[in-house]
């Protein structure tokens, strides 16, 4: 069970949270081409090291925050900083 | 020479059975005798049992080898518990024990045939055969799967009693010998708040079995153990290390569950798990009366048992010589001690099918014997290193794998870390004790720092404790893998090293490939007796050295586990609404709708929904999630979550909106009504309820920090009532006298708040699904069961009655509303709903904007519809597929269908292309019994009151 | 070209076993060439069954398939070995029945014994909606003559008796798509089949050949990479090879390989865990699938139980295992046959899966030329080798796609056109 | 009219009456489900932020109510109906404040006793170590499998407040007493 560290909660069972996703910016809606809305919705860039995600602390403080975690040690790296932005596709 | 030369000696000083205290048992159908503290193993062979069991491919006799939990031939079945260690597993009274894997009888197998064409059977010899003629493989495979080894199981095994815990220790100690307890005592003694774990049944490890002096010090230990308040847990083991030091641990002896699973999230883990004994490779080494040297010193020192009349013992080391000592001392003939260190070795034990008569040595020489015994080195069991990244290293000079990557927070003491006299183990488990504590103390601080508390963490964070112990020694030890003959390496799945060498000649030649096709090391045993042989062998087929070979990955669990144990209590979480009581005692056929248990009907849907068409009935929607939100940027998020326009919604109005997810497919839909100046309250679907909630929690805190909104989930805090049918005005009014209820005060898409039955604070809006008058009251919980029996009372005259969701679900489908993800699913965008004039691309932004945007564009989506088949009778099973014409070409399917009791005809919605989406259109139904049916597609969503005039009345 | 190797038959097997006799190697170890028509990457069943298809069906022989570790060391040697083809979607249906049927006939193809055990396959329906999921798969299922039909509890009860079927489970048993024709195989034997018949007809297997970078020239991309590039070859651990076709054929690597070429893949990786108990005697004779429960189950014929789950949580590449893996599968598949408690579970490992967002494959050309991809098979790859293969060797070979992998293409999701197997694949087995 | 009603119903309907009580037990299950509960949402610029004054992952009793610092920006008040009602009356609610009663959404129970931490550390994954999560700390986390709001209050002897989902009450009420079988847990 990983531990995953809360910016609010502290360290937490990965179980108590929800896994977001890659962080992406979103693209505007009404000036995205196709291939770039798509290119938000679908493309990953699926690092075997270093990525930065989004998690959602859903059994604790329910907030969003970013994180980076090495996807081959599952080690997180610099301290969390809660209010980024981290959108979410659905 | 016969098998009565076993049984039970004189007392000895070290024995953990009370003699006092005997047990009966019945072992392969005879009734026999044990004492406390007797393991199967030792009670079996005290009664002069010496086979137990037979090898799974060629049916070989076999009798006890290492005579512990590792004993690749001591499983039997006890009672409907397969698989059961007999080295391990303590007798108990009336406990009936079987052995496994033989037919017809332990003394006679017909399938050790098999071992006369051995040569024909080489590992993965099914891969070259049974290939033709292809008709008969499925033949084949019923008499091979006859020969699955292994206990039974008995289907009618009832759930016991098992159990869960969470821990949280600085430090556990998984290993109870002398390294490990020193460790355990050490850091609690400096204040450490420790768990030790031992798999066997007493603490004390090899110095149990060793000298009285070796006892004496593991009860000095054991008692500073208990003294410093360390948690023990003997007959207990640490079945994994996972990440972060989240540590499996299964305990069976509880005394209340049969087993325990405890999940400890560990500081700093500290593996102790000693040496594994590892068997000689050489011509009839699975012969029964081939035991190891730690199998014979536990049974004499540990149980009093004499594991034979005469003795060979061929020995590489101390533990060794101590057998061969420990076996004169109690009068058993010693006639040859072999030792490997003066270039002696064993080439093949040789005997009848019960047991050993001779052994044939290196020099020539055949000695009469009934036990053998070897001493030929260890394997360190460094399993739950490899769990933390560890990849163990060969060390030629002393023969075996030590671990080489350092990890922080696993340490290893003992002798898994090198060799050294019990003074010198019981120091290095000390320093790995305080190192462990000095950690832990680390690593506490930085979780109290990290969590948000009522009390700060108290000074500066500790320094990290360097590693300051000294190093263990290595001491000498010849390599002895195998003899100059061939033998068995994997003695529970019957792999000789023949075969691995054969293997390694055709190409299996890694360690990896070889064990996939060989099956060796894949057996119960996991590898901890065979790994290093099957290793040896590959490397001596290779001409490579073992280090150059390497090692294979041991996975976890360490040791096999119960599925029950595991499992524990396996918690289900359910969730029910405040009326359930009362449904319960008014004969509900409940549903199981995710968590929720719900009322699915109360006898008849169909009568159901002609009471609710005709008088009045009631529902119970409080899964029916539902959101407070209040601020002054509600509008904002709602425009922004629903496809349709928020901005100036009147207070006292309730909308209708659609959600997308960015894909542009519909995601959830529901209403929303402003209650007041900067209050709304959302519904959403009940399987959307949580989701719904995150969602718009997400927009908030990630894309629009800057809104004011608070969301709060209010779902259960309300009980949820509609009211329905042509009387409900009446029936309300008999309850509510703080509103207007008239359709010109409180028309359609309305809400009130106000006081129902007594119970203020109710909010109504005047919405439903069935398509009749209704009202749709939200109480608050606490009185929930009181509104609803109050609705049943008053209502009585009117002739209220109950209504389930099948009921609901029927009225729905006579109004054509589609339900998000069964007239949708996960690629139908919003435009297929028909309801485009929700769908607003002029607001700047919404979720799936963009999608909706290019797909109203596109002919190319598919379309819900409602349907009616030609004949009214026929109703077509949901899913079914519409076809195109005659063809087997798909064009939409079924997805929503009943027989309607107000129609007295089967009404449907479906999901059909662009081009046979045109009211009129006839299609073609394929039910599921083959027929195909016409049917049409209707003008509008709606087979009863499409104008809605019911609705509004 | 090698000499033809001796067949495999219980013949062969008495005559080599009387005379102690020993095999020759199941493949060659041949050194590796600077040049080859085609590079493969990734020894695996896809690899594997691209080459042979190659060689058998087109007569293109000079090929090498490369691996990193040992053949068969990723998905084909992790999975679960289950066989189906009672997909959702038409193309689903057709593709994963081509594959099926090549799976049925591959013993005497490969003259190996891939022990196919074709014994039925259940999935349970725990709720209405799944029941009605599985009304559509049997629906769409026999429009395509696969043998596939929905069945009730009683049915079920009668199929596998072990099974709870009795409406007092938390997860009461509804119903099942019932396909007779699904089963398990050996899935070594797959990968050494293949392996041995590729070798057969002059295919190279490299192990231990790490590939380190994809050339490519005159791309859009840094380095001349990227779309309206070219393949040139690929940069191994033991030196460059030159090539004009070069095959992703890997799983879990998928993406990092399709970045040194400049081809970005909708795929993130998560591992799928699976599990082994100890041998019992056989009382399970089919395979049971419930996704409500996320599990899977099917016994050997050496007794052991295998289950499989859900792919993990969240993207990794780390395939250590974990315990709530292990606990939530024993309390599921107690729900499910609660006499099991007391089996024992002997082995975890996992596998990496490439996760697509509609749970179907990326086959066929990349906008880099010479560049082409089989990966993104989640958690369904096996299944699907030997079809894969098949069509892959024809796209190669033919420089066109094939109607069957169509659908697949990794231009449907600019086109925002994905397959529609999401529905039933959340817990495909 | 209908007649008001004339008590609180209470999620868990369950009759524990003629559950056996043990004399030894050292801990306590009790239903508190009918407390007050008010939810108060305010961003850290508010008055009432400041008023509340009681930091994230902590509560404090303030006069007869209890005041839980249950998520940023967010407090749970407990107490009578009374008692709650005055207290919030004395809040500035100006700015962007949100009042919601949760007395109808939330179970509450308390768990107290020598046993409570044993009991709870069967179905809770957080450390309950009394350095990590001492007197007067609180914590949401997932006790068997359902989300609770938990606030650590001794009294004489060590005891926790839960607060669940009300639907989920009965559940959790059953897996508490199921959890703290061995230690003879009874029935407040």
């Amino acid at each position: 069970m990983l531990l995953v560290p809360c910016p609010n909660c502290g360290p937490r069972n990965s179980s108590d949270l929800h896994y977001v996703g890659e962080a992406q910016a979103r693209p505007n809606p009404s000036e995205a081409t196709p291939t770039e809305w798509r290119e938000y919705l679908y493309m990953e860039d699926n690092p075997a090291g270093w990525l930065r995600e989004n998690w959602y602390c859903r059994s604790g403080c329910r907030q969003f925050f970013t994180l980076e975690r090495h996807t081959g040690s599952n080690e997180f790296r610099n301290p969390p900083m809660p209010g980024n932005k981290v959108g979410g596709k659905a | 020479m016969s098998a009565s030369e076993l049984g039970r000696l004189a007392a000895q000083s070290g024995e953990v059975i009370d003699r006092t205290s005997p047990i009966r048992f019945n072992w392969n159908g005879n009734s026999l005798t044990g004492f406390k503290g007797d393991t199967i193993a030792s009670a079996l062979m005290a009664n002069g049992e010496r086979i137990v069991s037979r090898s799974m491919k060629y049916h070989r006799p076999r009798g006890y080898m290492t005579a512990d939990f590792w004993d690749p031939n001591g499983f039997v079945q006890v009672g409907d518990d397969p698989n059961v260690r007999s080295g391990h597993r303590l007798i108990e009274d009336g406990m009936t024990i079987e052995p496994q894997n033989v037919w017809p009888s332990l003394d006679r197998d017909i399938k050790a045939a098999n071992g006369l064409v051995g040569r024909f059977l080489s590992a993965g010899f099914y891969y070259k055969t049974f290939i033709k003629p292809q008709k008969l493989w499925p033949a084949y495979e019923r008499v091979l799967s006859t020969f699955a080894p292994g206990g039974k199981v008995d289907l009618d095994t009832p759930h016991r009693y098992h159990d869960k815990r969470y821990t949280h220790p600085d430090v556990v100690v998984a290993g109870g010998g002398p390294a490990g307890m020193a460790a355990a005592a050490a850091a609690a003694e400096v204040g450490a708040n420790v768990l030790l774990v031992e798999h066997e049944h007493q603490l004390g490890g090899h110095l149990l079995w060793g000298s009285d002096a070796d006892r004496a010090v593991a009860a000095e230990l054991a008692n500073r153990v208990s003294a410093a308040g360390v948690e023990v847990l003997t007959n207990t083991t640490l079945t994994g290390r996972y990440e972060d030091n989240w540590v499996g641990i299964v305990q069976r002896s509880h005394p209340l569950a049969v087993e325990r699973l405890i999940k400890a999230r560990a500081k700093i883990l500290v593996v102790a798990p000693g040496l594994i004994e590892r068997p000689y490779v050489f011509a009839g080494n699975d012969k029964p009366g081939v035991m190891l040297s730690g199998a014979v010193r536990r049974l004499v020192n540990m149980y009093g048992v004499k594991p034979g009349a005469r003795a060979v013992v061929f020995t590489a080391n101390a533990e060794g010589d101590a057998a061969a000592a420990d076996l004169d001392r109690v009068g058993i003939d010693v006639a040859r001690v072999v030792d490997a260190r003066n270039g002696e070795n064993v080439v093949s034990a040789s005997g009848s099918s019960k047991s050993v008569k001779s052994v044939k040595l290196g020099d020539g020489s055949e000695v009469e014997a009934d036990l053998l015994v070897t001493a030929t080195g260890w394997t360190a069991p460094t399993s739950l290193l490899n769990m933390a990244g560890d990849r163990p290293v060969y060390d030629e000079g002393s023969a075996r794998f030590y671990p080489s990557v350092t990890v922080d927070n696993v340490l290893s003491t003992g002798g898994i870390s090198g060799d050294g006299s019990v003074d010198e183990l019981v120091a290095h488990g000390e320093a790995t004790g305080q190192l462990a504590a000095g950690r832990a103390s680390v690593v506490k601080h930085r979780v109290q720092a990290l969590t948000a508390r009522s009390v700060p963490v108290a000074g500066p964070e500790p320094e990290w404790t360097a590693d300051f112990r000294p190093e263990l020694g290595r001491d000498d030890h010849p390599e002895l893998f195998r003899s100059t003959t061939h033998g068995i390496v994997d003695f529970s799945e019957d792999v000789g090293s023949k075969d691995l060498v054969a293997a390694a000649k055709e190409g299996y030649d890694s360690v990896e490939l070889l064990k996939r096709y060989t099956t060796a090391t894949m057996g119960p045993a996991q590898g901890k007796l065979e790994t290093v042989n099957t290793v040896a062998v590959l490397a001596e087929a290779r001409g490579e050295t073992i280090e150059q070979v390497g090692t294979t990955v041991w996975r976890p669990p360490y040791v096999p586990i119960t599925l029950g144990g595991l499992a524990g209590r396996n918690f289900e979480p359910v969730r029910v609404s405040s009326i359930q009581p009362w449904h319960e005692a008014n004969g509900v056929t409940p549903i199981i709708a995710g968590a929720w248990i719900r009322p699915e009907h109360y006898g008849n849907p169909a009568d159901e929904v002609n009471n609710t068409r005709t008088n009045v009935g009631i529902t119970d929607v409080t899964p029916l999630g539902k959101l407070d939100l209040q601020g002054p940027d509600v509008p904002k998020l709602l425009s922004q979550l629903y496809t349709n326009k928020w901005m100036k919604l009147p207070i006292g109005s309730v909308r209708y909106g659609l959600m997308c997810a960015e894909d542009g497919v519909v995601l959830d839909d529901g209403v929303t009504g402003r209650l007041g100046e900067e209050h709304y309250l959302m519904t959403t679907t009940s399987s959307g309820a949580a989701s719904i909630w995150e969602w718009a929690e997400n927009w908030l805190q990630t894309e629009h920090p800057e809104w004011q909104v608070h969301v709060t989930p209010v779902t259960t805090g309300y009980t949820s009532i509609n009211v329905a049918g042509p009387k409900s005005r009446e029936l309300v009014g008999r309850l509510v006298d703080d509103v207007d209820l008239s359709a010109e005060a409180f028309d359609y898409m309305r809400v009130r708040t106000g006081t129902v039955a007594g119970v203020e604070n109710c909010i109504m809006w005047r919405i439903g699904f069935t398509g009749e008058l209704s009202f749709e009251l939200h109480v608050p919980s606490g009185y929930g069961l009181h509104v609803w029996e109050t609705l049943m009372a008053e209502g009585a005259d009117l002739g209220v009655k109950p209504f389930g969701l099948e009921a609901q679900r029927i009225m729905r489908l006579e109004k054509g509303h589609f339900i998000v993800g069964q007239d949708t699913d996960g690629l139908t965008q919003a435009p297929a709903v028909g309801m485009n004039a929700l769908i607003k691309l002029d607001k700047e932004d919404f979720a799936g904007k963009a999608e909706l945007a290019w797909a109203m564009e596109s002919d190319q989506v598919p379309h819900v519809v409602a349907i009616q088949t030609v004949d009214p009778t026929i109703v077509p099973g949901e899913a079914c597929q519409i076809l195109k014409g005659t063809t087997n070409e798909i064009v939409g399917r079924i997805t929503s269908s009943r027989m309607s009791p107000t129609l007295n005809r089967s009404v449907c919605l479906g999901q059909v292309d662009t081009a046979h989406a045109e009211a009129g259109t006839e299609l073609t139904v394929l039910l599921r019994n083959g027929q195909r049916i016409k049917a049409n597609v209707m003008s509008h969503h709606a087979h009863f009151d499409p104008e809605g005039e019911r609705l509004r009345g | 070209m090698a000499s033809k190797p001796p067949r495999y038959s219980a013949a062969g097997l008495l005559t080599k076993g009387a005379r102690g006799q020993t095999w020759p190697r199941v493949w060659r170890e041949v050194p590796l060439q600077k040049k080859y028509d085609v590079v493969i990457i990734g020894g695996g069943v896809h690899g594997l069954a691209t080459a042979y298809y190659l060689a058998t069906n087109h007569g293109i022989t000079n090929v090498a398939v490369l691996d990193k570790a040992y053949l068969g060391s990723g998905g084909s040697g992790r999975n679960t070995a289950i066989v189906r083809s009672n997909y959702l979607t038409p193309e689903g249906v057709a593709f994963y029945d081509r594959s099926l049927t090549l799976y049925n006939s591959m013993a005497v193809d490969l003259n190996m014994n891939v022990m196919f055990s074709e014994r039925g396959h259940l999935t349970l329906a725990h709720n209405d909606s799944a029941l009605r999921t599985m009304h559509w798969r049997a629906e769409v299922n026999k429009l395509q003559d696969i043998d596939s039909s929905v069945i009730d509890p009683n049915e079920i009860k009668k199929l596998v008796p072990s099974l709870d079927t009795s409406n007092e489970s938390r997860y009461p048993i509804l119903g099942a798509l019932y396909h007779p024709p699904g089963g398990i195989i050996r899935h070594d034997a797959v990968v050494w089949g293949y392996a041995r018949g590729a070798d057969h007809r002059g295919v190279e297997m490299h192990q231990k050949t790490e590939v380190l970078d994809i050339l490519v020239e005159g791309g859009d991309g840094p380095d001349g990479k990227g779309p309206g590039g070219k393949v040139t070859g690929v940069r191994t651990s033991r030196g460059d090879i030159s090539a004009p076709i070069v095959v992703n054929c890997t799983a879990g690597w998928a993406t990092l390989i399709s970045d040194m070429a400049g081809v970005k893949l909708p795929i993130s990786t998560r591992p799928l865990q699976a599990a082994v108990t100890e041998p019992v005697k056989v009382f399970l004779p089919a395979v049971v699938v419930s996704g409500s429960l996320h599990v899977y189950v099917s016994q050997t014929d050496r007794g052991e139980l295998v289950f499989g789950a859900a792919v993990d949580p969240y993207n990794n590449y780390n395939i250590r295992g974990s315990l709530d893996f292990t606990e939530g599968l024993a309390g599921h598949v107690l729900e499910l046959m609660p006499g099991l408690s007391r089996m024992r579970l002997l082995r975890q490992w996992a596998g990496l899966c490439d996760m697509t967002p509609d749970y179907s494959p990326v086959m066929g050309f990349t906008p880099v030329e010479g560049f082409l991809c089989d990966v993104g098979w989640g958690t369904y790859g096996f299944k699907a080798g030997p079809v894969a293969g098949e069509t892959m060797a024809e796209c190669i070979a033919t420089n066109s796609t094939p109607k069957l992998i169509e659908a697949f293409k990794l231009e449907r999701f600019a086109a925002g056109n994905l397959v529609g197997e999401k529905g039933a694949a959340a817990v495909g087995h | 009219m209908a007649n008001a009603p004339t008590t609180f119903e209470s999620p868990v309907v369950t009759d524990y009456s003629t559950r056996p009580t043990n004399a030894s037990s050292d801990v306590t299950l009790t239903d508190e489900s009918s407390t007050s509960k008010i939810l108060i949402r305010a961003g850290s610029e508010t008055a009432a932020a400041q008023q509340l004054g009681v930091p994230f992952g902590s509560a404090r009793q303030s006069g007869t109510v209890l005041v839980s610092g249950q998520r940023p920006s967010e407090w749970l008040i407990l107490g009578s109906a009374e008692e709650t009602d005055a207290f919030v009356a004395a809040l500035d609610l100006t700015g962007h404040v949100s009042v919601v009663d949760h007395t109808h959404s939330r179970a509450l129970f308390k768990l107290s006793g020598v046993g409570s931490k044993g009991t709870l550390e069967k179905i809770c994954g957080l450390d309950w170590d009394d350095a990590i999560t001492p007197d007067g700390a609180v914590v949401s986390a997932s006790v068997a499998k359902a989300n609770c709001d938990i606030v650590r209050f001794d009294a004489d002897e060590p005891g926790y407040l839960l607060a669940c989902d009300r639907s989920f009450g009965q559940y959790l009420f059953d897996a508490i007493l199921d959890a703290g079988d061995e230690f003879g847990i009874n029935v407040g």
